[in-house]
């Protein structure tokens, strides 16, 4: 493994009362995104939830930037203030206004002094048509303004690796549009991500690679080109199958 | 909200109705009955009311002044043992357990024992450089007994924040202690109000228990009028002076978590 | 404890050579030159009381009046205190006998012997024999009690910390569980709600109750005394001072001063005693 | 969690080991002070444990009695009160007035007053028909002081469960009492284990006041001892007696929260 | 206005701080499927809310089959059985299994018996492939599954009228196409439907007619033909014109 790999998962298994993942082994290089798609309770949000540390696994390692973050001993805070999350639920905290979410990590992680973080907050903020609500508390937010302060706590953290859960799903077509825009920009000046998502064309329009988890396991990965269009594992023509036939794809 | 405007408002009034009703047949029927006169002489004395607001108000100082010195140790010491015992996983089943054999001794021993050993049995040893004074193992008793009691309150609402919070804290990199104090707690804490004054008003009351080791507080103070006038007017002025410290503290948080909810919440919302 | 008696120094037979220990300037004490003496608060009548009359509180103008009163003075007296050298300290009931230092050179507050708690504390001799009474209400149907059987179905009560309790599991047996209450207040209270039949109080409390605190009560009768029980000053464990003071009461006994004491303070016509 | 191993049980063992040092220097200076062996004599004497243990736990049974008859009224009248309290809107202002009044009053007046005035006062009223023993109005009163503790301690679960959880419920049709009864009570009850656990036993030891009316329970019992022995091991007898009660109560609340959240949630979950 | 339209909103306004809803008002007729689309927070949540009366309103009136159910003294609880909502944030109850969650509403208020409701809750679960999740709780289920579990829950009701926010955003693809199967159905059995949703091609679909809400108006309504292909008012054109260009219609 070259010492430029973001991102290399091996063998990992997760279980609950039954097993979720069952071997997934993946692997990031630099400014890569990477999608997985696969049907609701395939496992997605369970990987990207052990790959942040969030959940202990049962076996397989996972390296981030060469280093084994799943060995004992490793500094857990620091890989995670290294690594960003967006929860499929957003997981605001309902106790702090939008701008406050925002820059506890800023300010009690990274140090930074309070001004500045207040104000990449509002400009991050203000990217993501929010600039008004910087100053109101989550619950009092409608689903999409939630799930973009959700985006922005994440990324004004500047990680090096991005998992994203499905950041898509309460956006209107307007706002995924411009949250692709982010994407992109972020993909070209360097982040590589890992991103679960539902949303096919959304997956072909900024992924590098598709991996379809079903069950557990990654059937099949590839470019998007390839994937939607010449899948050769059989349970992935029949996802792409069905969706084609929805006429969503 | 507007729809239930009607029966809301209707059994609305038929309690409050029936509650004036009520109180007042009992207070028609107290008054009337044929002790009432021997009680009001022996409960609700004017004469001995005055003469006790001469003396009482003066030793409920030292309640006051014991209350406020153990609830500030009570409550960051109560904190800690929460947190012990909120630590998961195996590693620390040793301090957990130190945290449980702690709050289930000092809840399960009546308050007076615990007072009696150190305020009797400590300056007994004599220990040079131990403290003999009274007052001190008195406030010491009772914040090792309080803080028990507290540490449950505020583990209750450590454990009441979604694990998702969590999550997400440390997903941002925060330590498990800053998670604790900028995440955890704060919401916790909000959600225990109620409960932690209670024993705030609890501890308020248990100040008397000191008086076992001999200083008079307002409570010792009206029990030697009690005692002296054959009277029990003196408690009724103890009484009064205790409420009159818990209902301001009860106002004052209460609208303290109402203004909280009402900006982080949306308040017009249907019940 | 109390079991070895010290001989005492006949007064007036000192010698230059052994100095008398029981003379004022030979006597340790917690403070020098004055005599600390300690009670409860309030202390009642007939034991104490103020000039009216009424129960004294004692970190209030010092009182020789009561019984206790006059024979605290007397010891003192005795002891080559003058009355301005008595000092009084509170002490509740139940710090008497706590563990460690005394705060007090003697304590005089109605203390019972008994050779269990002659174990935490000394016990001076007695300048009390005490006999416990019933009183109940005149109206009440154990008012013309004249033996112990009559009282068998009796509720009664008595104070905490007293041996009227005792006197009552020990001595009437009543087929119905005594009830204990914190202070005698309580249980006159009891008594008048009618809760319980009867209380048991010492003989001299009895007065005080029937002449000033229940009008309406009378006192039924004395109990028979299982051997002979007493008020005892208290000392702190090993204190020497209880043999001076031991002395000192046994001269006003002879003197006749506790005598006197008694029929002036502890007045009244005595009940039957019980059998 | 597994990456946390290392560092975790490190500090756990320090933590534990130095625990265990100050214990034991604890125990150590205390068992060679020059006092120890009258505060020995004093609070651990072993002629009177074994004497105290023949009539204590006789007396204690009335303890258990007493408690248990007032915690059932207590557990149902408290969460009548909470939810008097919790009504919102203005139509119910006055009886959310009521309970308040209530709380804060029964709450800041010491228990023992309400205890002497039910239990000395109400019998001397004389109303016939109206019950004379001691028990009943130390048990009313208990319940009375007590209610307005668990009511405060119902509130602060039932504000905790997020007003969407109610919004859903009604949604279906539920009315607003079986919204109570089947969403927001069950979960609000889950939150406050820990508080509610307090008053039942701050409840279980407070049972001793009812002692001041005259009945003889387990603390009056072993002041009788006490105050015949000047020796204070018997409050030792009682304490442990409490503290028997309240452990198997304490674990066995913990456990059923515990095996409530394994079921409801993910448990792995990381700190 | 007919007996039979099935709900009549007129001339709406709700405030939190600010007007949320600035008056609006929309007619459904029995069997009709409306969409709600517009941007992120431009109130089609409070609006599918104030229908099921969880929100005060500060003007206007909603008829519900005929009855003014904003009236005073109107029984609320009632109302509400006859109408079903799911939330976009879901709302399970966490406290009770997968099951329960389902039955509470049958066995409570519409007194069905528990066996048979258990019956009916456990074929509506396996037509939408959650047979195997009946006994599991809330927290420990997927974001896809919850949002199965929350249009159950509305679905067992046997609701005269539905509201439905964002019902497919966790969805994967195949979930979409079954959950659009199940609407159809719906719609063609008779139920009347209010959709608020950010999926054009899921509009376009299933709805006869669509609400652009905008700032809290409706600013044009119309079948999804002529809204997608012809908008008249300029605010919409910009809508879809952004949506286009992000392929994403
Ligand atoms: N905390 C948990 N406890 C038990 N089982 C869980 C837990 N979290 C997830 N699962 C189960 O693990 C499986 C995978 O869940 P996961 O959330 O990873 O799915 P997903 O691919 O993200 O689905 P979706 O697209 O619906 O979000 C599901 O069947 C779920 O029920
Ligand atoms: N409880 C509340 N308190 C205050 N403001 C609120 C509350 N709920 C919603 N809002 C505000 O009302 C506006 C409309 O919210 P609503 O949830 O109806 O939007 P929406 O159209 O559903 O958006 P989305 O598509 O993002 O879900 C938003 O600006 C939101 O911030
Ligand atoms: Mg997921
Ligand atoms: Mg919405």
């Amino acid at each position: 493994m070259s010492a430029e790999t973001v991102l290399a998962i091996e063998g990992l298994q997760k279980s609950f009362d039954v097993e979720v993942l069952k071997g997934i082994s993946l692997t990031l290089e630099p400014s890569e995104v990477v999608c997985l798609i696969g049907a609701s309770g395939s496992g997605k949000s369970t990987l990207l939830r052990c790959v942040n540390l969030l959940e202990p696994i049962q076996a397989g390692r996972i390296e981030f930037l060469g280093e084994e973050i799943t060995a004992p001993g490793v500094d857990v805070d620091h890989v995670r203030r290294r690594i960003g999350i967006v929860f499929q639920a957003f997981n605001l905290f309902p106790h702090m206004s939008v701008l406050k979410n925002i820059t506890l990590g800023l300010t009690k992680v990274l140090k930074t002094p309070q001004a500045q973080a207040d104000q990449e907050a509002a400009d991050l903020l203000a990217r993501f048509g929010l600039a008004d609500k910087r100053s109101e508390y989550p619950d009092r937010l409608s689903g999409g303004q939630q799930q973009r302060v959700a985006i922005v706590r994440a990324l004004a953290m500047r990680p090096e690796l991005m998992l994203l859960d499905e950041v898509t799903s309460a956006l209107d077509p307007e706002l995924v549009a411009e949250v692709l825009d982010v994407i992109r920009g972020l993909a070209t000046s360097g982040m590589t991500m890992l991103i679960a998502t539902h949303e096919m064309s959304f997956a072909r329009d900024i992924a590098n690679r598709v991996c379809f988890l079903h069950d557990g396991v990654i059937l099949e990965e590839g470019p998007p080109a390839e994937i939607f269009s010449a899948p050769t594992n059989e349970r992935t023509q029949q996802f792409l199958q069905r969706i084609i036939e929805a006429g969503r794809l | 909200m507007r729809t239930h405007g009607a029966s809301g408002s209707r059994s609305t009034l038929i309690a409050l109705a029936s509650t004036v009703v009520f109180a007042l047949v009992v207070v028609l029927v107290v008054s009337n009955s044929p002790g009432w006169p021997e009680v009001q002489r022996q409960f609700f004395n004017g004469e001995f009311f005055r003469e006790s607001l001469r003396v009482i108000p003066k030793a409920f100082l030292l309640n006051v002044r014991i209350f406020l010195i153990a609830e500030v140790f009570i409550l960051v010491f109560a904190l800690f043992i929460a947190i012990l015992r909120s630590l998961p996983g195996p590693v620390f089943f040793p301090l957990r357990a130190l945290a449980i054999v702690y709050t289930d001794f000092f809840r399960g021993v009546p308050t007076i024992l615990v007072i009696y050993l150190l305020g009797f049995g400590a300056p007994a040893l004599q220990i040079s450089g131990i403290p003999r004074d009274e007052l001190f193992w008195g406030v010491v008793a009772l914040v090792l007994v309080y803080s028990a009691y507290v540490s449950e309150v505020y583990r209750a609402g450590i454990e009441s924040v979604h694990p998702s919070q969590e999550a997400a804290a440390r997903s941002l990199g925060l330590s498990q202690a800053k998670t604790l104090r900028y995440v955890i707690v704060p919401q916790a804490v909000r959600r225990v109000v109620p409960p932690l004054l209670n024993d705030f008003i609890g501890l308020q009351k248990d100040t008397a228990l000191v008086a076992l080791l001999g200083p008079v507080e307002a409570f010792r103070q009206s029990q030697i009028e009690v005692a002296s006038n054959f009277n029990y007017t003196p408690y009724l002025v103890t009484a009064i002076l205790f409420v009159l410290l818990t209902i301001p503290l009860a106002r004052l948080t209460d609208w303290l978590v109402i203004r909280d909810r009402r900006r982080q919440l949306a308040l017009g919302a249907a019940r | 404890g109390a079991d070895e008696e010290a001989t005492p120094t006949a007064a007036g037979t000192e010698t230059a050579a052994a100095p008398d220990p029981c003379a004022k300037d030979q006597l340790i004490l917690k403070t020098s030159g004055q005599l600390t003496i300690a009670t409860d608060n309030p202390a009642f009548p007939p034991w104490f009381q103020d000039a009216e009359g009424a129960p004294w509180d004692p970190t209030t103008e010092p009182t020789k009046q009561g019984y206790e009163g006059a024979v605290a003075y007397a010891v003192a007296n005795e002891l080559g205190f003058s009355d301005d050298e008595v000092k009084w300290v509170v002490v509740p009931f139940d710090n008497v006998f706590k563990p460690g230092p005394k705060d007090f050179d003697f304590d005089i507050n109605q203390v019972s012997y008994s050779p269990e708690r002659d174990q935490a504390l000394d016990f001076s001799d007695s300048y009390y024999d005490v006999e416990q009474a019933v009183v109940t209400l005149k109206s009440s149907k154990f008012a013309k009690a004249t033996s112990l059987g009559d009282l068998k179905d009796a509720k009664l009560g008595a104070q905490l910390g007293t041996t009227s309790y005792d006197a009552i599991v020990a001595t009437i047996q009543p087929s119905k569980d005594p009830n204990v209450y914190s202070t005698n207040n309580d249980a006159i209270r009891a008594l008048k709600n009618g809760n319980i039949d009867g209380i048991v109080v010492d003989y001299p409390t009895s007065l005080y109750v029937t002449a000033v605190q229940v009008p309406n009560a009378t006192a039924v009768g004395r109990l028979p005394a299982e051997g002979q029980e007493y008020f005892g000053l208290v000392f702190e464990e090993g204190n020497p001072l209880r043999d001076c003071v031991n002395q000192a009461i046994a001269n006003l006994r002879e003197a006749g001063t506790l005598d006197e004491a008694a029929q002036k303070w502890i007045e009244g016509s005595a009940p039957p005693v019980l059998e």
